[in-house]
């Protein structure tokens, strides 16, 4: 009797529960639908739009932002938040070129403390240690991190102004422009190293201990600490990561566009969030996966990519844009059929 | 006290141990001492510190003072979490499980595998847990997530994660709390089979009987401070309560007189007819009179507790009508239920019950915040008298009405949802669970206080799988699957509610004749 | 909108693409509707005009598209003259000319810039203003973002100027970010600490001027040009509410910045410059010298100062601005 | 011994926890010590500052953002955000002009749909109706409220864009001048409005029992459900009400600066955040006083003040405000005692 029982009860909640959770395992999916229809519309308004030509180049112009996007949803499964990685897009650059920059003789001049190979480097290096002065206001003084890196995204672009004094910065270092335009195999090479970082970065998130412990401490952060899991330090490495994979992008964005502009990345983090949120990631931490946020920006792209093709006259523009957001929002709740709150 | 000699060096030992939380001292000068093998209950009243100790002993917090060793040997670091896992293992109290995550990966959690540069075989992990759940018996598939599981399940996937990290000591924090009695018998078999392998155990709960059952020696703490040591065979029950209360005890609310069975002739302020909730219950009839507290039983699936909160207008049912004092009310709308007339204690404090942040006069007058001033007014006079009010008469612990609730201890939290159930001056009065977590004193007051709600000419209805909840009730409803399936007068025995709660009531006295299918 | 591609690709006249900086600006929306009227009147093949929203990204994916729909011209008007280099150089290889309107790319070759000097700007409202007070006194200017390049020449051609002109006048510069509010705010402090402040120079009037007249109205210092306590007040744009404005003598001058050139040589040149004509520099057919750069020609559109003595010079384009 | 012992503990625990409780209860306070600081520096600075002209003068400046943190708080509190209030404080003038205005002889044309008369009731009605339906959104649809009201700072904004033809409004209706523009007693007429809005408001938060729900709801709302309270009702009101608040704002900055401009508002909600944060209210709602909120407002409206009077340089200004936000944070996390997460 108490077996019968048991199996019944328990094909109470693994009945319907086993059909729901297919549905979510495909979560991370839930915009695909979208991203197929706007395919298709890009096909029908213009014949440009399935070129190899058309495609590669919204795949290069989502580069920048895809790797913001790839900085902000680790941070945001760990459960944190990171607001300044748009000012850390453009001020990392700067200062590292600041560095390096002979002191005299352009228009913009720097310090010249460093060899020119020195700017890369020093660039990772500036948005490490940003990222880790947040790790230190959040996790060590308590801050609230929405508001130390409100704080910290004002306090970086000034950074900027004051140093490049509001100038775009033209001479940039040749290694900088390299990764920007170099093209390997057929194919923009910025491409290629975000498509490995987020092979590398979702495969660590899937596959590896310390991967999986984001995940857990955005689920609970108390539990995961009392599973053993080093809860602070993983956190600020991965505030770390996320300004560092912020400046990489800063340097993909110098050499893409050929200077350093004093409001490179300004306004982008709403894109990033709206693209990782969209991408199926949560708010709250501890769910979501690279591969939807890396759909939540290749939608975002698209959405402009067709707009342009299509002609939409300029003033409709971002009512447009606003309007397919919440309509892909709305798409991805029902297509994944949660609750997002 | 009479410490039993160990014949080796203690699992585990500590001593002068003391921790404080800002102003709050949670332990002081506390001192354990686990031997080898020994099943080691550790007992007092909510707040006395023993959740606090356990956290030390797990290495999750540092104590201010004392010293801790293992087997003879000083502590590990602090931070030096594989150390720990090697020494000891625990079910908090808190829930460890992370709901996102799947069942087979909460089982393994930071160990998922073996190296931190190594990627983890989800088959493997995947195999490795069904393997464990099968030796709970919990079949549940291991690719689900936790979110998704039952309180049940969830309980026993964090306890068999405890077991399983092969520790010589495993230290369970109240963790039958969230089981019924069938999940207790499998956790009491299973941990039967661990102690005779040598195993040795910290357990803590706030139900002796389990106590009596299971331990060889109890540690009592009251206050912060270490009180008695001894073996189970030296304690009785009314020595354990006293050195708990550190009061003599008197006679308690579960043993007093049974007063007059109600006449049925009372009027029914309740009743229920042929409710239906799809998935939980179907076609439940119950009347509930004046003077009368039903008791309404049943294990995880039977859908008492969904009954409950229909009554308290928090489901709404497809079918069937709810009446209250001859009124029927509309469900599904909890303002509806409260105006009828309804009061209600949910099962989660934590989830239903309270707003942390805001204070005991707050979180106590939330259900009456129309009676404390004129014109949708709250005059912070009144609340403050109100609450102070409720804060005498069930006698809750507080610095103050202003005190965050949060700041309260397990019990006094509990009884701040029943003050704010109450304040309303319900004719009818749904709790359910009203004593999870609570110790044996505050279980006490608060059965007591339910009982008067009833006395005053209310009725009330207890949801509840604890038996000593249960006695209190003059007439106790069975629910097995959905459906009433019998109704016990007073006077029932353990067993008999038992088989009726596990649907295999085949009883004289059953008046409801569904029985089981 | 297929069509207009497949137009392009079936050969009737060769297709042009303009993109638009933003769209939620007086200056600029006038610039589009003489866009739109000019293609119209002059016939051309234009591709959907797109909006860059005053993002650089936009702006280069808006021109990759009209690279892959086959324009044979492209006008912009990149606000950010660094960030555009890469894509000038993507252009020039596929020969498609640019025409840059408002800004002279840092580098990157381009066809021809179509702009009025805005170091001129400056140095205009300067001269203006320090003869207006008689060489002394405070002036507070309201200035852009620092990040634009277009402001920050306005502000050191000003600054240039005054220092050599004029250095009996103090100058408190503004950072506003080209935003109104904040310009009220910071005018309202100034003017809280300098009483006798005596000029403002407002580098944007379709952004500054509303705010700026509300505020000096509310404190009662806006007196008509002539009266004592008079702050005279030099703006910049030329959009028709600022020619109101000194009609009723609210403020004194404006420099008009051309809408209507800007887009009647832009197109013009695009459409040369699809016909595969060349230009020197020397002085044009239209009053205004073309100047050549590293990197392209420079065609430096005249931006006269509008005062009360001209403003009702129907050549002015904000005085006949198409409804 | 008994008792000796359970007094004692208690006494131990009620003497300092006392204390505790009055600093925390005095955590919307905590912004105070910046306030005289940045007055010390005021006054240390210029001589103007301690004027009662350079005083108004600010406190007129801060009226529009004050409401909309006023919208931001209350909403804040109930455990939501809204992120489209920026767009809100813009659109709803437009639409409400455009409406109004006759549809031919100016420049910026109308409908003349209504008289001149309906141009507050019907900003003020689009206002709510914006609240409203982003209360569908959130509430019915059950879609995550940052990124809807992301997606509908956007799409507003694109539809003042469209609506406006992208062109500043210079017409505006007397009404809305009347209100941005007059004095009464010797002060702005918009402060002495904010004044009661904020009084009015913050009577209800303390002593009306719908105003208190809302603490109840953002502390817990799954509690307050079962109190009782008609969460999703409540959660819409509030919702309405704030918008509706941001349309109000909206035509005190069009009176005030004498035009509908096209970015009016753009970029203000994070100011709205950071007022309201380092004010005292909590992310995660349920905590923070609408006092606070507006000691919040008025230090980020000093700091532009006092930097303005001091002559920062331009290029420090941007910076130097990320500095003070930040700073202004810790002191108030200090300050309170409270972990800010
Ligand atoms: N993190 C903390 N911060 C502040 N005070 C705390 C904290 N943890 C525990 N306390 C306080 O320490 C005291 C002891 O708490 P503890 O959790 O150890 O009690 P317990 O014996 O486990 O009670 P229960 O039976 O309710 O589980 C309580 O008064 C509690 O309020
Ligand atoms: N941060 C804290 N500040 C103050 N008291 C705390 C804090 N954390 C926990 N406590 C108190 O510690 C005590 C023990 O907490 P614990 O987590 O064991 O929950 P509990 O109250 O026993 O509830 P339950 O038995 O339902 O889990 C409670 O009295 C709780 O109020
Ligand atoms: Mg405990
Ligand atoms: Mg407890």
């Amino acid at each position: 009797m108490a077996t019968t029982d048991f199996t019944e009860h328990s094909a109470v909640t693994a009945g319907p529960d086993g059909r729901r959770f297919d549905l979510a395992r495909y979560r991370d999916l839930s915009l695909l639908p979208v991203l197929v229809v706007l395919g298709i519309i890009g096909f029908a308004v213009s014949p440009a739009f399935l070129t190899a030509d058309n495609l590669l180049g919204v795949g290069q112009q989502a580069t920048e932002l895809s790797l913001l996007v790839l900085a902000e949803a680790m941070i945001l499964i760990t459960g944190r938040m990171d607001l300044s990685l748009e000012s850390t897009i453009g001020v990392a650059p700067v200062i590292a070129v600041w560095l390096v920059l002979p002191d005299h003789g352009a228009r913009f001049n720097g310090l010249g403390l460093f060899p020119g190979w020195a700017a890369i480097p020093l660039c990772l290096f500036v948005g490490a240690l940003i990222g880790a002065v947040n790790g230190f206001l959040i996790l060590k003084l308590r801050l609230n991190g929405f508001i130390v890196t409100l704080g910290g995204l004002t306090l970086l672009r000034g950074l900027q102004v004051a140093v490049s004094q509001g100038q775009s910065i033209v001479n940039v270092p040749g290694s900088f422009r390299y990764l920007g335009s170099a093209s390997w195999l057929g194919a923009p090479a910025a491409i290629w190293i975000c498509a490995v970082l987020f092979l590398l970065a979702g495969s660590a998130l899937a596959w590896l201990r310390h991967g999986r412990a984001l995940y857990a401490i955005g689920g609970n952060a108390e539990a995961a600490r009392a599973a053993g899991i080093r809860v602070d330090k993983i956190t600020w490495v991965v505030l770390i990561l996320g300004s560092l994979l912020a400046a990489f992008a800063g340097i993909l964005y110098t050499g893409h566009y050929g200077s350093i502009s004093a409001d490179q990345g300004n306004g982008w983090i709403f894109q990033v969030f709206a693209a990782t949120v969209i991408g199926g990631v949560s708010l709250n931490g501890g769910r979501g996966t690279l591969f939807g946020a890396l759909t939540g920006v290749l939608t975002l792209q698209l959405v402009v990519n067709v707009m342009t093709l299509a002609g939409v006259p300029p003033l409709w523009n971002q009512f447009l844009n606003g309007v397919i957001i919440i309509l892909a929002l709305i798409v991805s709740r029902f297509a994944s059929g949660e609750k997002q709150e | 006290m009479a410490d039993p000699s160990p014949p080796k060096s203690p699992v585990v030992e500590a001593d002068g141990i003391s921790k404080r939380f800002g102003a709050t001292i949670a332990l002081s000068d506390a001192r354990i001492a686990v031997a080898p093998g020994e099943s080691h209950a550790l007992v007092g009243r909510n707040g006395a510190g023993k959740s606090t100790l356990v956290s030390i002993l797990t290495g999750l917090q540092t104590a201010d003072t004392g010293t801790l060793r293992f087997d003879g040997e000083p502590a590990p670091a602090h931070g030096d979490t594989d150390a720990w896992r090697a020494k000891v293992a625990c079910v908090y109290q808190r829930s460890t499980i992370i709901p996102a995550l799947t069942v087979a990966e909460n089982l393994f959690l930071d160990r998922q595998s073996s190296g931190g540069l190594r990627p983890i075989s989800w088959r493997r992990l995947r195999r490795s847990a069904t393997e464990l759940l099968t030796e709970y018996g919990v079949e549940v598939d291991p690719t689900a997530r936790a979110e998704d599981l039952t309180v049940e399940q969830r309980q026993f996937v964090e306890i068999a994660r405890a077991l399983s990290f092969g520790a010589r000591f495993i230290i369970l924090d109240e963790p039958t709390a969230k089981l019924d009695a069938r999940g207790i018998e499998r956790l009491f078999t299973k941990l039967r089979e661990l102690q005779d392998q040598g195993v040795a155990f910290l357990f803590i709960s706030h139900h002796l009987k389990e106590i009596y059952d299971l331990c060889s020696t109890i540690t009592v703490y009251r206050d912060a401070r270490h009180i008695v040591t001894a073996p189970v065979a030296e304690l009785d029950q009314h020595a354990l309560v006293e050195a708990m209360t550190g009061e003599r005890t008197r006679t308690s609310a579960a043993d007093r007189d049974v007063t007059e069975p109600v006449s049925t002739d009372a009027p029914a302020l309740l009743e229920i007819e042929n409710l239906t909730l799809p998935g939980f219950y179907q076609d439940v009839e119950l009347t509930a009179r004046a003077g009368e507290v039903v008791g309404l039983a049943g294990a995880a699936a039977s859908g008492n507790v969904q009954l409950g909160e229909t009554v308290a207008g928090l489901h709404r049912p497809h079918g069937g009508r709810i009446t209250v004092a001859g009124r029927p009310v509309r469900t599904g709308k909890v303002p509806a239920a409260l105006a009828a007339g309804v009061g209600f204690v949910p099962e989660d404090r934590h989830v239903q019950g309270l707003v942390p942040q805001r204070s005991v006069a707050e979180n106590a007058t939330l259900t009456v915040t129309d009676q404390l001033g004129p014109c949708g007014t709250v005059l912070p006079s009144r609340t403050r008298a109100f609450a102070q009010r409720m804060i005498a008469d069930l006698d809750i612990k507080t610095p103050g009405p202003a005190t965050p609730v949060s700041a309260l201890s397990g019990g006094n939290q509990q009884k701040v949802v029943i003050a704010r159930a109450l304040a309303t001056r319900p004719h009818v009065l749904v709790a359910i669970r009203p004593t999870n977590g609570v110790d044996i004193k505050s279980k006490e007051s608060l059965l007591g206080t339910v009982r008067q709600v009833a006395d005053e000419g209310n009725t009330a209805l207890i949801v509840s799988d604890e038996l000593d909840d249960l006695r209190v009730c003059d007439r106790v409803v069975a629910m097995f699957h959905g459906r009433v399936v019998a109704e016990l007068d007073r006077g029932w025995s353990d067993e008999q509610l038992v088989a009726a709660m596990e649907g295999v009531a085949d009883l004289p006295d059953t008046k409801e004749g569904h029985g089981h299918h | 909108n297929r069509g207009s591609s497949s137009d392009a690709a079936s050969g009737g006249k060769p297709a042009i693409g303009i993109d638009l900086p933003r769209a939620d600006s007086d200056f600029w929306n006038s610039y589009a509707q003489y866009v739109k009227q000019g293609a119209a009147a002059q016939g051309l093949n234009t591709l959907p005009v797109s909006n860059s929203q005053n993002d650089v990204t936009k702006l280069v994916a808006n021109v990759q598209v009209f690279e892959n729909t086959g324009a044979k011209a492209v006008v912009m008007a990149p606000q950010d003259t660094g960030a555009i280099a890469s894509t000038l150089d993507t252009l020039a290889a596929k020969k498609i000319p640019v025409i840059s309107v408002d800004t002279r790319p840092d580098t990157g070759k381009v066809y021809m810039v179509v702009r009025a000097d805005n170091k001129a700007y400056g140095t205009k409202a300067c001269e203006f203003l320090g003869k207006q007070l008689g060489g002394k006194g405070k002036v507070a200017e309201l200035q852009g973002a620092l990040d634009s390049i277009n402001g920050r020449d306005r502000s050191e051609a000003f600054a240039a100027c005054m220092k050599s002109e004029f250095p009996g006048i103090q100058v408190i510069e503004l950072a506003t970010d080209w935003k109104g509010d904040v310009a009220s705010a910071k005018l309202q402090s100034t003017l809280a600490a300098n009483p006798d402040l005596n000029g403002v120079y407002m580098q944007a009037g379709g952004v500054f001027l509303q705010p700026t007249l509300a505020l000096l109205q509310q404190k009662g210092l806006l007196k008509p040009a002539g009266e004592s306590g008079h702050i005279a007040i030099v703006s910049n744009d030329g959009i028709p509410q600022e020619y109101d404005a000194i009609r009723k003598g609210d403020i004194d001058a404006t420099v008009s910045q051309p809408a209507d050139l800007y887009a009647k040589y832009a197109l013009s040149y695009a459409q040369a410059a699809t016909e595969g004509k060349t230009f020197q520099a020397g002085p044009t057919d239209h009053d205004s010298t073309i100047i050549s750069l590293p990197n392209g020609l420079e065609d430096q559109l005249p931006a006269p100062l509008v005062t009360k003595d001209n403003v009702d010079d129907k050549a002015l384009w904000g005085n006949n601005l198409g409804k």
